[in-house]
């Protein structure tokens, strides 16, 4: 005890203070994209959704080659097979290998899925972006958001069908096609939903920093407000791609999209519809299960991406 | 007098994605009916956690509150299940929030908030709640109740705002009431209206206050106990006299220098207390001021100093008040001699 | 036929009074109208079936027989048709029905200010056509009442096939008293008069639709069911299963998946009807120039696996180009008096694609796009040629669909190589379905005219000795299949779920379900 | 306020215009004829007989001003197809049980969207959030034409719990309810959760926590009705969509309502119907929105301040 | 002549706000600023002081009066006077959280009117950022940092150098310390005083504490519901406040130490201050005051000159 006290004695001493000057938080410093990499990687659900987009993907891909069938070959004496060695994912109502079909429509289908997500960002991030920023802030601004929503509220309420077919007059039936079909309106919502959130956004601080600093309305939008707004544009896109998703199969099935007999998920779901009563579910199962699960995994990834984006939740 | 609460060591902890932080690290204090005890410190020591213990408010699942305990009434109140504490609170312990902008639900009449209280403690039905509300409105000095009743917080200014928390947390008068801030956000001349109402309505009712703040005019000005925090523990405390004419910690010294006096030359240069506050993630195992302190010692790195008690139950956390630190006070004379 | 009937009585008796004669089926759809002048679609046409009489009607075994009319006479020359009518006819509203509603019905279609749907059925009339074009003054149409109980139709042609062609909906009787005041008058139950079996109890739209025996009818004894409810339910799975849970006693059109598995049940019924799935070709837009081209495509389709296995609802491989049901003198039937012109031959096949390109003098096919209108089984049976077409021609032909409307346009344009078609017969005889690939048909949009054909259809319309003018229309219909502009695929059927709780519905080649003789033997 | 009313009540009526207009402009520009119906080639002169009968042959400015006439006189203009009825008739019949069904849908949607939400906020990162998480999923990945048939087999066929479809008793309503309701309710779920996760980090929400309430009515008196605010920019297309009827679940299940009108006139080239049914859409939904407008007022009494200013 | 470097004649600034109403947020102020001093501007909150200086730096459109720079009127100036204008009259919020866009790493933010301006490009723009940062007592490591990876002390002095950046010689300082702890405000304090002595740079310096403003104004303005109530010299002010609201403003001031509570004499205010959309007739401390009259009520008092610098809006004081 004695010992103890004395050993602290020799303590009472000024302190050496370069021991102190240690830096408050050190750590290395990353590039912002290594970073938020870093960070995704780190999430166990955000990895799972990864994983499973991969695999769903690599599947797309490669799933085709690893059976002797094409997508296309029929047998129509060995319609409806349920599951089986030679067909692994059984066949449909035309003899059709269902395993290469699912795979060869996954390709249709994510990139109908990528491409409308594309679209909402593109068409629908920018119009929400210009409208929310300009909207009260003079009377030009006024007018400009006013003309975008009111283009908006009309887009939404003339039948889409009209414009479909129309388009399908105008245009040969293709991928192509069901793009533009897409981004007709395909960007409303996000246009209304990105609106919203710049609206409050820009209220914040250090948007008003940023003007005062003389930085151009198109870098503010672009650098201060979209950035923060990523967490909507995120949960919203996971909404848009399996509507999109469905949305093709309908355009397919009036013959605007891919002809047949190329098919994407929606399609086949959508033709193996009344395996409900006759019970080939095999059919209607795989590409309904596809759908979903590219759903699950693009939701778990956009969760963690959200996380991830977000440098405030780091810690 | 016997206390009316009681807090000793004790200890609260998060739970975050980088770790855990040491939010409160040991913390006792007592307060005394009828008395009213400061809690002062720096952002992010520690005090509304405190606070919030207090009220059994640690979010379930990232907080816990790690050991020590709270008597309240000799009630021991640490380990009270979720209804039993919701039985405390608001009818025992009351509370008033720091921000009376975002502490009112925007969505929500105000009569209606405060006669919430008064409904589920005193079991009051709806016009008794009222009419009872409408006495408290009038209470805490807000004129035409009846209108006010129906009005949502943001028709009503920050001094009003403030008074309807205050009727809130009154309403099923609370032996103890914990005002986390209560005037931080208002103007100085509604500030002198609250603190003074508080005062008032202390007196009549002969509650105990715990105010927290970081100013230490209001301090001055209405506290009878201080205690001083920093990162997470108390590093002084004392009769208010006291620690304004005799800190006895170089933080609590730092923070009476480094405001401006009305009465100093002008533009004279403020003593600030240099740097910031440690991270309470990983709190120092010395004392949490020493990468602050002009008078830090080698020992102050590694040992955190036991409370040192002084006349009238003054006590204070600091290796300076050890004996041996007498001879440091003259090394460290000669060394800033050398540097300058 | 007799027999039967006592048969089905007698199990009246068995099952006790008790069981209440209502039906519970199902029309797919609001009938747009319950006038027959404007009606257009098979939904409204089976409900009119029911609701009005003409003077032609189906009798119980499927043939033709005096409806309205209790004696017809034909003049020497064919071209006077003078109908008695029965007497004492009345309306449901209690109206006495005479041979002058009927004038007035049938001039009425065709007043183009009327603006009816079909008045081309009574073209054949003198008169007709220039009148309801506008040409022509109402006075000259040969259509005359003599009296309340006679009617007088003078021909343009003598036609042996005319009462055949009055099977059709514009010929069907209106009230006048009715019909004049309110043009809307068949918009709601209340106001629809009818001289039928039934009349209209309630019309719940886009609901139901409930008619119940008439107490007026003349022949209203024989009518056994009370109570006909039409629900209107669209969705194929949806009235399949509303059966399976006894909430329809008939349904029609079953989904395709479905009838493998309903194929050998008591339920289950099939009768074909008179109509033909086709893909046409544009004779004029290459490669379909060449015929050997053409035959070689139709050669590649295998129908009988197509039928079996692809459309599955027990249609019928054609291999001619009339389809069944027309029954002939020679007690046969039209289709089964010759063999079949074709069979799948891939051999064949490509060596008629083979022989049509040294023809031609190619070395390899232009790209070839067939098109169809979409729907799920044509799109299915459009899947399986393309396929055939690959495996026994080596072809790689691109599918294209249109929505109908629109696809009806391309169509009529003739802007297609390949195009999928499906023609029925407006009556019941071959010239109904020959007589479109006339060189002058308004409704050949192959671009493909025979002189030798036209002729033959021209002789067969007129001939007044029926087996002549069945050999004439075999003689036609073998031009057509060696000319090849259109592929007949198969012929088209229909399918029915009858409940077992339901006898005597008679089904036939033409008509819709007739359900006046049918019996609930159990509730 | 009334200033802004009446000034949203012209902007309505203009864009209602523009609506008509073009939908107008792009019905006459797609092939195809109201008379074309199936494999029956008509003569040309029944044809033109017919045309005239609905102003057809008139040229199409004629038309389009006919048209705006009628408008003017909450005149839809007579139903092409549907020969008997016009097409004032024809919603006026079809609303009512759309209305209904949406209606119904829309509080279900709603109610279990804003539970779900609220549950899964309130068990943040527990098994719970992650059940109703992935419940919502399930629901936002499944169309209602696959939903449909499924309820259809199950409830109705094989369990036996409803009737299979048509239009009567309430029974008959539940089903069509529930696969309209889903899809919206799996997405309002997810917004509610992340406004409620938002929302339970306020001080108020301390506050009442403070004053010794319990969770429940700490949700239903202070969470909730913040909650909603953010999602009610989704609510209301949503709203108007069910409200005029879907074609997919009307054709399903039978029912009587507008949804049908919506797509089937656009397939018949029923020019009327297909007009009337736009501008009665077009009419609901941005009313709607004109009401959502109103709504964040009273749910969130906090005046807006303009930023910016003049 | 040209030593004031800011001045404002009759300034209001009104915001419409819904169903056509008013806040006349700022209303027939007038003022000047010296270079190289600093202004004080106190009063309670909502009274219109964020505005004044939002408005004096241009992110508000004036509604009425003028703003001279320089002596020049910001109005009559064309664009790129204006723009040289606007980039020498900068501004420091008040919450260092909210004013710093937390996506952006701390360099950029430091960089942002830089590259604006197109002050500086490449390695010098790197440079001047570290210069920067040194200059705020930052470390230039920090550079690659996110806001949040800061302290609230920290933030402030990356504001600070934000608008250092773009070399500014008028800075409205509104509420920079208010949200900061006691210690570090006072750093901050520090560190603009030891900017202003550097850089001549002149301050509008609003904060609702008052010994902070006295401590570093040279001169204060007290402003109430959007008018300018009182100006005088800070030793002045304090000595001899003329204006009741002033009186009031400073009796309500805390005590510095527990003694003085029985000592001081104080004038507590009754009421609220009135709503700025229906502002009272007369001068608009009537309601509140606690020596009003009749005259109060009916005309709005003056702005005039009492004594040499000492400007006030009073019916009472002569
Ligand atoms: N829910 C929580 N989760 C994680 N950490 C928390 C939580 N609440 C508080 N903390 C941490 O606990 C520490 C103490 O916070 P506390 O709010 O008590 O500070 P304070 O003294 O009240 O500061 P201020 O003056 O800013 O209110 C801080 O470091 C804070 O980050
Ligand atoms: N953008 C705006 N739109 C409408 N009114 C506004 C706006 N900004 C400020 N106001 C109003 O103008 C008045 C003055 O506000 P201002 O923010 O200038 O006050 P302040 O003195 O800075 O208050 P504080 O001390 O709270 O910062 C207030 O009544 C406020 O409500
Ligand atoms: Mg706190
Ligand atoms: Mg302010």
């Amino acid at each position: 005890m004695a010992n103890q006290a004395t050993q602290l004695d020799s303590l009472f001493r000024p302190v050496d203070r370069t021991r102190l000057s240690e830096e408050i938080r050190e750590r290395p410093s990353l590039g912002y994209w290594q970073e938020v990499l870093q960070r995704v990687f780190r999430n166990k659900l955000a990895m799972l959704g990864f994983f499973l987009l991969l695999a769903v993907v690599t599947l797309s891909i490669i799933g085709p080659m690893l059976v002797p069938h094409s997508s296309h070959e029929q047998s129509l004496t060995k319609g409806n097979l349920p599951l089986s060695g030679e067909h692994w994912f059984g066949t449909d109502d035309l003899g059709r290998d269902m395993w290469a079909r699912t795979w060869v429509g996954g390709q249709i289908s994510l990139f109908i899925g990528v491409a409308a997500a594309a679209i909402d960002l593109v068409i629908g991030v920018c119009i929400g972006g210009i409208s929310g920023y300009m909207a009260g802030r003079n009377n030009l601004g006024d007018r400009v958001d006013n003309i975008l929503m009111r283009l908006a509220e009309i887009l939404y309420s003339i039948p889409y069908l009209l414009v479909v077919i129309l388009l399908m007059v105008v245009l040969e039936p293709g991928l192509a096609t069901i793009i533009i079909a897409l981004s007709l309106t395909g960007w409303v919502g996000m246009a209304r939903l990105v609106r919203g959130q710049i609206m409050q956004i820009k209220r914040q601080e250090f948007v008003l920093a940023a003007e005062k600093l003389g930085t151009s309305h198109a870098k503010i939008i672009m650098k201060h407000l979209l950035p923060n707004t990523i967490g909507v544009i995120i949960v919203n896109l996971t909404f848009t791609i399996p509507h999109a998703i469905f949305a093709e199969s309908f355009l397919s099935f009036l013959g605007l999209g891919v002809q047949a007999p190329t098919a994407s998920w929606g399609t086949m779901a959508n033709d193996a519809l009344a395996v409900m009563l006759s019970g080939q579910w095999w059919r209607l199962f795989f590409p309904g299960f596809m759908i979903s699960l590219t759903m699950f995994a693009c939701n778990a990834l956009g969760d963690g991406l959200q996380d991830a984006l977000d440098p405030r939740i780091r810690k | 007098m016997k206390p009316l609460l009681e807090v000793d060591q004790l200890r609260v902890s998060f739970r975050t994605y980088g770790g855990e932080v040491q939010a409160v690290r040991g913390v006792s204090f007592s307060v005394k009916e009828g008395e009213t005890l400061a809690i002062v410190g720096e952002s992010g020591c520690g005090k509304s956690v405190t606070a919030r213990a207090l009220m059994g408010m640690i979010p379930p699942r990232s907080g816990q509150v790690k050991g020590g305990s709270i008597r309240f009434r000799g009630r021991e109140l640490t380990g009270l299940t979720k209804l039993e504490w919701q039985q405390v609170r608001g009818s025992q312990i009351g509370m008033i929030f720091q921000d009376p902008m975002t502490s009112l639900n925007p969505t929500m009449k105000i009569g209606q908030q405060i006669a919430e209280g008064l409904i589920k403690h005193r079991k009051q039905t709806k016009t008794e709640a009222k009419e009872e509300t409408l006495k408290l409105l009038a209470r805490v000095g807000i004129p035409e109740a009846a209108r006010r009743f129906e009005q949502y917080p943001h028709e009503l200014s920050g001094g009003m705002r403030q008074r309807v928390g205050i009727a809130m947390a009154l309403a099923c008068q609370p032996q103890l009431v914990i005002a986390d801030e209560p005037t931080t956000a208002l103007d100085v001349t509604i500030q002198a209206q609250i603190l003074r109402l508080m005062k008032e309505l202390q007196e009549q009712l002969n509650t105990s206050i715990i105010l927290i703040t970081h100013d230490l005019g209001v301090v001055a000005e209405v506290a009878d106990h201080v205690a001083v925090m920093y990162a997470g523990v108390v590093v002084e405390s004392g009769p208010v006299g006291e620690i304004f004419d005799n800190p006895r910690h170089p933080y609590t010294q730092g923070l009476l220098q480094s405001v401006p006096r009305l009465d100093a030359g002008k533009k004279e240069r403020l003593i600030p207390i240099e740097g910031t506050p440690p991270d309470l993630f990983r709190p120092p195992a010395g004392c949490p001021f020493v990468a602050r302190c002009r008078s830090a010692m080698e020992i102050c790195l590694e040992h955190m100093p036991q409370a040192n008690s002084f006349f009238n139950q003054h006590e204070a956390s600091c290796w300076l008040n050890d004996p041996r630190a007498m001879r440091t006070e003259a090394w460290m004379m000669a060394g800033r001699e050398t540097h300058d | 036929a007799c027999g039967s009937n006592k048969q089905v009585a007698s199990s009246e008796q068995q099952t006790g009074a008790a069981v209440k004669q209502v039906i519970t089926t199902n029309l797919r759809g609001e009938p747009y109208t319950l006038d027959p002048a404007f009606a257009s679609d098979t939904t409204s046409y089976w409900v009119i079936d029911h609701l009005y009489e003409g003077l032609y009607r189906y009798s119980e075994n499927g043939d033709i027989s005096e409806g309205a009319a209790e004696k017809v006479d034909v003049s020497p020359d064919g071209k006077t048709y003078t109908f008695t009518l029965r007497p004492e006819m009345k309306w449901s509203n209690g109206d006495p029905l005479t041979a002058h509603d009927y004038e007035y019905s049938w001039k009425r279609v065709l007043n183009p200010q009327t603006a009816a749907y079909e008045p081309s059925a009574l073209y054949y009339i003198q008169g007709a056509e220039a009148y309801n074009t506008g040409k022509g003054s109402v006075d000259d149409v040969q259509i005359k009442a003599k009296d309340d109980r006679t009617l007088i139709v003078g021909l343009k042609d003598p036609i042996t096939y005319f009462p055949k062609i009055m099977m059709s909906r514009a010929y069907l009787p209106v009230n006048k008293k009715v019909v004049d005041p309110d043009k809307n008058w068949a918009a709601e139950a209340k106001g629809i008069v009818t001289n039928g079996p039934y009349t209209v109890e309630s019309w719940d739209h886009n609901s139901q639709l409930t008619i119940a025996k008439s107490q007026s009818y003349w022949e209203k004894e024989k009518v056994t069911m009370d109570t006909v409810h039409f629900k209107m339910v669209n969705e194929a799975t949806t009235y399949y299963q509303m059966f399976k849970t006894g909430a329809l006693d008939l349904i029609d059109s079953l989904p395709i998946d479905v009838i493998e598995q309903e194929k050998e049940k008591e339920e289950y019924k099939s009768f074909p009807d008179y109509s033909i799935y086709t893909y046409t070709f544009n004779v004029e837009e290459k490669p379909f120039t060449n015929a050997k081209i053409r035959q070689a495509f139709s050669y590649a389709i295998d129908r009988d696996i197509l039928t079996k296995n692809v459309t599955k609802g027990g249609q019928l491989p054609a291999y001619g180009y009339t389809p069944f049901g027309v029954k002939t003198p020679s007690g046969k039937d039209f289709r089964e008096e010759v063999a079949p012109y074709y069979q799948f031959d891939p051999a064949k096949a490509k060596q008629l694609l083979a022989e049509g390109l040294k023809e031609e003098g190619w070395t390899e096919l232009p790209p070839i796009t067939l098109k169809y209108s979409t729907a799920e089984n044509h799109k299915k049976i459009a899947e399986a040629l393309q396929e055939m077409f690959k495996q026994c021609l080596g072809v790689q032909v691109k599918l294209e669909n249109q929505e109908w409307k629109t696809y009806i346009d391309t169509f009529k344009q003739k802007n297609f190589q390949m195009a999928r078609m499906g023609w029925g017969g407006d009556y019941l005889d071959p010239l109904a379905m020959l007589e479109l690939y006339t060189g002058k048909s308004s409704r050949n949009f192959t671009n493909w005219a025979n002189p030798k054909f036209d002729e033959l259809i021209e002789k067969a319309k007129v001939e007044q000795n029926e087996e002549v003018r069945m050999k004439l229309l075999h003689d036609a219909e073998t031009i057509l299949i060696q000319d090849m502009p259109v592929i007949p695929v198969y012929f088209n059927n229909e399918n029915y779920l009858n409940s077992k709780k339901i006898e005597g519905i008679r089904f036939s080649v033409t008509g819709t379900p007739d359900l006046r003789w049918a019996k609930r033997v159990a509730e | 306020m009334l200033h802004y009313a009446v000034k949203r009540g012209l902007l309505m009526i203009v864009t209602l215009w523009i609506i008509v207009t073009v939908t107008f402009v792009t019905m006459h520009l797609i092939p195809g004829d109201p008379f074309a119906s199936d494999a029956k080639m008509l003569p040309e002169e029944v044809v033109k007989n017919m045309r005239a009968e609905y102003n057809l042959d008139q040229p199409i400015t004629v038309q389009y001003l006919l048209y705006l006439k009628g408008l003017l006189q909450f005149d839809l203009g007579p139903s092409i197809q549907s020969k008997t009825r016009d097409v004032n008739t024809l919603i006026a019949e079809g609303f009512p049980a759309s209305a209904v069904l949406g209606f119904q849908s829309f509080i279900v949607a709603l109610a279990g969207g804003i539970t779900l939400g609220i549950v899964a906020a309130l068990y943040h990162n527990r098994t719970l959030d992650f059940l109703s998480m992935f419940a919502a999923i399930i629901g936002i990945s499944v169309p209602s034409f696959i939903l449909a048939p499924l309820l259809i087999k199950y409830l109705a066929v094989k369990w036996e719990l409803f009737p299979v479809a048509a239009w009567g008793s309430w029974e008959h309503s539940i089903l069509p309810t529930l696969a309209l309701a889903i899809g919206p309710l799996a997405i309002i779920a997810r917004f509610v959760r992340a406004s409620m996760l938002e929302v339970w980090q306020q001080e108020y929400i301390s506050t009442a926590e403070a004053k010794g309430l319990g969770t429940f009515s700490i949700v239903v008196r202070h969470g909730m009705r913040n909650a909603i605010l953010p999602v009610l920019t989704f609510i209301g297309p949503l709203f108007a969509n069910l409200m005029t009827g879907t074609f997919v679940v009307e054709k399903i299940f039978a029912i009587p309502g507008l949804g049908k009108y919506f797509v089937e006139s656009i397939f018949n080239r029923d020019y009327p119907v297909i007009l009337g049914t736009t501008v009665f859409y077009s009419f609901v939904l941005i009313f709607t929105l004109y009401i959502i407008d109103l709504l964040y007022r009273v749910i969130d009494p906090r005046i807006r301040l303009t930023s910016g200013g003049k | 002549m040209i030593d004031n470097i800011v001045g404002v004649e009759n300034l209001a600034k009104s915001f419409e706000i819904g169903g056509g109403q008013q806040v006349r947020a700022v209303d027939r102020v007038s003022f000047e600023i010296r270079r190289g001093e600093t202004l004080g501007i106190v009063g309670e909150s909502g009274c219109g002081k964020s505005t004044l200086g939002r408005t004096i730096v241009g992110l508000y459109p004036a509604s009425a009066g003028r703003i001279l720079f320089q002596g020049k009127d910001i109005a009559r100036m064309d664009r790129r006077e204006r723009r040289e204008a606007n980039r020498h009259m900068q501004l420091i919020f008040q919450d260092p959280q909210a004013s710093l866009n937390p996506r952006l790493r701390v360099g950029d933010i430091i960089a942002e009117g830089i590259d604006s301006y197109g002050l500086a490009k490449g390695k010098e723009r790197e440079e001047r950022v570290y210069r920067l940062l040194e200059l705020v007592g930052l470390h230039p490591s920090h550079a690659k940092r996110f806001p949040h990876e800061f302290s609230g002390g920290q933030r402030q002095r990356i504001g600070i150098a934000r608008v250092l950046a773009v070399e500014p010689s008028f800075i409205v300082a509104d509420e920079s310390i208010s949200a900061l702890d006691v210690s570090i405000q006072a750093q901050i304090v520090n560190l603009l005083a030891d900017l202003q002595a550097e850089r001549s740079i002149t301050y509008l310096f609003i904060a609702h504490d008052l010994s902070m403003v006295k401590h570093i104004s040279d001169r204060i303005g007290v402003m109430y519901l959007g008018q300018m109530m009182e100006l005088a010299p800070s030793e002045q002010l304090f000595a001899t406040p003329l204006h009741p609201y002033t009186q009031a403003l400073i009796s309500a001031m805390p005590v510095s130490h527990p003694a003085q509570r029985a000592e001081r004499e104080q004038i507590v205010l009754t009421g609220e201050p009135p709503s700025p959309i229906h502002p009272p007739s007369g001068c608009p401390f009537r309601t509140r005051c606690p020596v009003a009259q009749g005259v109060c009520a009916e005309t709005a008092p003056v702005w005039k000159e009492v004594r040499h610098g000492h400007w006030i809006a009073c019916h009472l004081v002569q």
